[in-house]
């Protein structure tokens, strides 16, 4: 099977393109090394604001910025996205707030609330669960005709889960203009991949449903950018969803809970070249590498991020009220009660 | 069906048919499927088959399979793909088969479907109907009569709604699908052609969250709902051969429920049996009796009685009329309530 | 996919050898011939017994009796059969007592209960949650160093559960010793299976799990046997789990609740063969069909059929104590005071 | 963990060590893995991670990757592959990483691992234990805060068992875990670290179905359980400080219930505080107030009073000390019933 699906690549370790005569498109590059960027700084703040206790328990996605910005910056603004816990570098890149995004992993509900007009999810964190949602919603665009297309994200240990199997039976049985985006990282938690499954590939699981699946290299932007923009492309057209599996490598903790150390081999991973890194290469490579520039985007952003820490430290309060107010429409009596008698007691009534 | 024009206390003109429970919801579904381009219908089964009782029949012919879909054998799918849809512009109103084949769903309801409001703060919603066939009492096989209400009742973020009659079942079904919060619609497959009632062809809705007094007396209140009201309605009757006077009530929704109807009925009659046959172990049941029990307390003259189905599994069928409520066990409860 | 994997015949629909060379056991060919037989007699005569309202809703497994009992017959004592709804004509086979499978049929507990030494399973009317079962069970025959295996059958509808999936994941990471027989009769309940999935086969779904899988005609039972044979030695020899998919017919209605005319187009299985009339079609062509012993066969096996019914209807009645009996081991005590008010009230006490 | 010899009342010598609860688990698990051979885990991620709350820590190394089985991400899976092992010889022990990940599961216990003896009558069981971290409190992603015991309570077959402190824990572990049949453990995650206790190497077993008085008064009755015990002990304090006495209850087995437990506090006191964090509506507070109900009617003084986590989805973690009960919302509800 693994012969089947190659790993498909346009740039390799040292940032050389595979193919030589390919020609790349320079402001793409620079869009691609910018938000890698913007999302690795987030990334890394919120690291460490977690370990100061200013956050929550936060899953870094470090060495996923390829997979997550390559894949995303292939949608259009009507599009759709669906991420797990580990994907808001993706949505992050699509226009979700940095703000609310910090808020998100304070706790805050006001996390998940989109900007107006960005058709973005909430995280997944009931594992593989979103995958139907995908569908649902590419169907729903199916039928009213319009030609946006739902990406959902997924890890490799979401394959082992039924709404995996039943979402990508459906989108297939009704043709759903859906991109089922996996993010082979290895590992989920603790459990290596060839523990989650005996196969030695996530793309040849498409073959169950006739699915077009295809393998890239997740750490290739560039690769992952192309084979996205063509599953989009087909999705449009009305030729249905394809299943495309990154094969990635999570660089950090599942969490900051978590400690790599107990369950991953030492050596496991070092080989692999950091995205950005490579990106760099190729860059240089190709003379796109314009050291003011990247020191401006650098200084740019990082004060983007410490103006988003503040704006969420700076943030009203969580209110009670919306522990209630957001259940139903409209608050059934018995819980308007639940509510008032609460607020008494607390002195908010 | 026969059309029959009815004088109204209006004085207007209405049309009405006489109608099973199930014709009903044939009716309730193809007039919202009229009326409204964003409602489809999902499950399996539910197309060429018109379900396997016959609750879409006619509507994928007349509405087309776009409208009125065969989905995969996948509950979970089902209403996985529909909270997307639900989202996204549709109404989807999805048929389990029967009650005891939600349960691969439940993750989807639990997670996601009930929670969706609440986690984005009322920027995304989840208006969808879950229809499902519920309950003992047709000799059906295994795992097909269960009646697991409480498992929905007690999930905040969903309504639950049961229909008892033809007319409520129509109008309840429409407010359902009408309502933009998910709801859990119940149908006593028992009583899907148990009886017809004169319903009217127009649209109309029932409020959810409001029940009714079926029948009035002075001494014990029963409460019902569903499959079991004509439990209950024979075994009232019985009681009151012996002189014992019953306010019968038929809650129509599980959650949220109608407490008023229950404290004022249970404040008159100072007595309480209420009739389920869900298993009485978390049974909804224990929630009216805290309904009694924060608005009726001072007013109870006895125990509140319980007649539920056992704590035992559904049973195969040959023992089911055993395990389900009987005007018998109803009747010996409200002697005892009487008698205390 | 189709090319991949083509249908395995031994016989075509004459009843004639594919490989006129195949040497054929006599012995095994009247066994099959009686168990098939054996079945169809039974599965008329409940069909005549629920029209007669002498026991609740039935469904036939007419036309499937070479997929049941080509694939029982390859397995031993010892091991393990899980069956749904349809497959008692293969629990017959394997030694299920026939008048507790009509006590099934007349909503008794009783029917589930196998006889000793025979590892039969209740029929799962979940659709495809026997599966995991299977895999289970047959982990733990792996487990305790025996050369059992479990054989789980399962519809074309039962694939696009979230249990099938999980089910074979498991069988594959963990190499348990699992037959997946799936009986592809082309519908579930109303929906064909062009509509329960976009794939053409069921076999290549065994392709996400590197599971070895095979397509074979369901209704030729020599092919049936042998595949499921093969697959049944694998398992035993420790290679792991295989995924049959016998292509079959179901002749009848889904149940006798069922009415297939509105939804089966009328030609359609018109030119099925049935499985008995290919059967006998071979016996004649190679010289096995003996009249007499077909009339001996046929007189023993409706009298057998007669007897069941006769002791199935005249069964001790079903006690209302067995609704609480068997809920624990020990009846916990609030458990007996319901069961106690009960049988005081129905003057059983 | 330090090992300590210490003089038990029966002046036999035994050997215990001061434990959390967390290490109290490990250590139920680790006898039970060595006293019989046919017991094995299965979760995600409890090899070598030894669990993401290091419940299973050691134990992959000591007793085997074939004894400690990392499976695939796939609830149903593992519940669906255990019932088929613990039919075929073996005790599977379970764990969810959090209860908010059963729900995927619910359609394997329900329609099987409950039902199987009840099916086969007896010729089939399914000894079979679910580990599953519950609660609020901790800050803990979406989801992963939910204590949904009311779907298993109201399941027959299945039993649900609670424990509060390391010692309950040890022994109602291994007695779960020796159970013939189903048992739901619910384990307080944020208890897991928050006390230690001298826990008896040896092993040994509590009764399933016991509760135990924890305090004694005799105004008030508090009913709870798990990680609210802490919650009533506090709020039952600073009642004493104001001359409320206070019984109080930890029930440990959730189903089924201590009924005698609960009559006899509450006919001295005639008054009860039903505390627990799941939702209200359908919560186990309406099972307890049944009880009270039929056993113990006339001796009521106020109404019973329940504080419980409110009919909202559990929140993110912002507001979870809002949906929580506190020694605040508990002594509220104790003037309140004391008040009456
Ligand atoms: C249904 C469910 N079960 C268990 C968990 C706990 N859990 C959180 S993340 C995770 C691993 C997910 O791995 P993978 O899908 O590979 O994604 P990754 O974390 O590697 O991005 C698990 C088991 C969960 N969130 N949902
Ligand atoms: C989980 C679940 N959903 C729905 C049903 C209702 N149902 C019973 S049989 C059936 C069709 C099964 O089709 P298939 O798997 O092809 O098996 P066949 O009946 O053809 O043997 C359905 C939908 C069920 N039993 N279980
Ligand atoms: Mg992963
Ligand atoms: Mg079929």
């Amino acid at each position: 099977m693994e012969e089947q699906f190659p790993i498909i690549k346009v740039m390799d370790d040292e940032g050389k393109l595979v193919d030589p005569d390919v020609q790349i498109d320079s402001e793409l590059v620079k869009k691609l090394y910018y938000h890698m960027t913007r999302i690795r700084l987030f990334d890394r703040k919120a690291i460490s604001l977690q370990r100061q206790g200013r956050i929550g328990t936060y899953p870094p996605y470090e060495g996923q910025e390829a997979a997550q910005v390559g894949s995303v910056m292939a949608l259009n603004g009507g599009d759709w996205v669906f991420p797990t816990y580990r994907d808001h570098g993706a949505t992050l890149t699509f226009g979700a707030d940095m703000v609310r995004t910090f808020l998100y992993w304070n706790g805050r509900a006001e996390g998940c609330v989109p900007p107006e007009g960005k058709n973005i999810f909430p995280a997944a964190v009931p594992i593989a669960t979103q995958i139907p949602h995908a569908v649902g919603t590419a169907w729903a665009e199916k039928r009213k005709g319009t030609d946006h297309v739902a990406l959902v994200y997924f890890g490799d240990g979401a394959t082992s889960e039924g709404d995996f199997h039943e979402g990508l039976n459906f989108a297939s049985v009704f043709q759903t203009p859906t991109v089922f985006f996996n993010q082979n990282n290895r590992y989920a938690i603790s459990v290596p991949v060839e523990k989650q499954m005996h196969s030695k590939t996530i793309a040849q699981k498409g073959l169950a449903y006739d699915i077009p699946s295809v393998r890239v290299d997740g750490n290739d932007v560039l690769a992952v950018y192309e084979e996205t923009q063509k599953a989009v492309k087909r999705a449009r057209q009305g030729e249905g969803p394809t299943l495309i599996e990154a094969v990635t490598w999570r660089t950090g903790a599942h969490t900051t809970a978590d400690d790599p150390t107990k369950y991953r081999p030492e050596a496991q991973g070092e080989s692999v070249v950091h995205p950005l890194d490579r990106l760099e290469r190729l860059m240089k490579n190709e003379n796109l590498w314009d050291e003011a520039w990247i020191n401006q985007v650098q200084l740019e952003l990082e004060n983007e991020v410490e103006v988003a820490v503040e704006a969420m430290e700076n943030y009203p309060k969580a209110n009670p009220e919306d522990l209630f107010d957001h259940v139903f429409e409209t608050l059934p009596e018995q819980l308007d009660e639940q509510k008032q008698s609460y607020l008494d007691l607390i002195g908010r009534g | 069906m026969m059309d029959i024009k009815m004088e109204d206390q209006k004085t207007q003109t209405k049309t009405t048919q006489s109608l099973t429970m199930v014709q009903a919801i044939n009716d309730a579904l193809k007039t919202m499927l009229e009326q409204d381009e964003t409602t489809i219908l999902l499950g399996e089964d539910i197309g060429k088959n018109g379900g396997v009782f016959r609750a879409t029949e006619g509507l994928q012919e007349q509405f087309g399979e776009d409208r009125v879909i065969d989905t995969p054998l996948s509950e979970s799918g089902i209403v996985g793909t529909s909270i997307g849809l639900a989202v996204n512009g549709f109404k989807p109103v999805c048929e389990m088969q029967f009650m005891g084949f939600i349960y691969p769903a439940y993750d989807q309801i639990m997670t996601h479907a009930s929670r969706l409001r609440m986690k984005t703060m009322g920027h995304y919603s989840v208006p969808m109907v879950i229809r499902a066939p519920y309950g003992a009492g047709i000799r059906a096989p295994e795992i097909h009569s269960d009646s697991m209400e409480s498992i929905f009742t007690h999930m905040p973020g969903v309504k639950v709604v049961c229909p008892a009659t033809p007319k409520d079942a129509k109008g309840l079904l429409i407010a359902a699908i009408e309502d933009p919060d998910p709801v859990i619609f119940m149908e006593p497959m028992r009583s899907y052609r148990a009886q017809r009632e004169e319903v009217p062809t127009e649209k109309y809705q029932l409020p959810i969250g409001k029940g009714e007094k079926i029948k009035e007396g002075d001494d014990v209140t029963i409460i019902t709902w569903g499959a079991m009201l004509s439990v209950a309605k024979q075994a009232a009757e019985q009681a009151e051969s012996q002189g014992i006077g019953c306010d019968v009530l038929d809650l129509k929704t599980l959650y949220p429920l109608d407490r008023n109807l229950i404290a004022e009925s249970v404040q008159k009659t100072g007595r309480a049996v209420i009739v389920h046959e869900a298993h009485q172990t978390g049974g909804l049941s224990q929630d009216i009796l805290s309904v009694i029990n924060d608005t009726s307390f001072l007013y109870l003259r006895a125990p509140i009685e319980r007649v539920t189905g056992f704590d035992v599994p559904v049973p195969f069928f040959a023992l089911e009329d055993h395990y389900l409520p009987t005007a018998k066990r109803v009747l010996s409860s409200i002697e005892k309530a009487v008698h205390f």
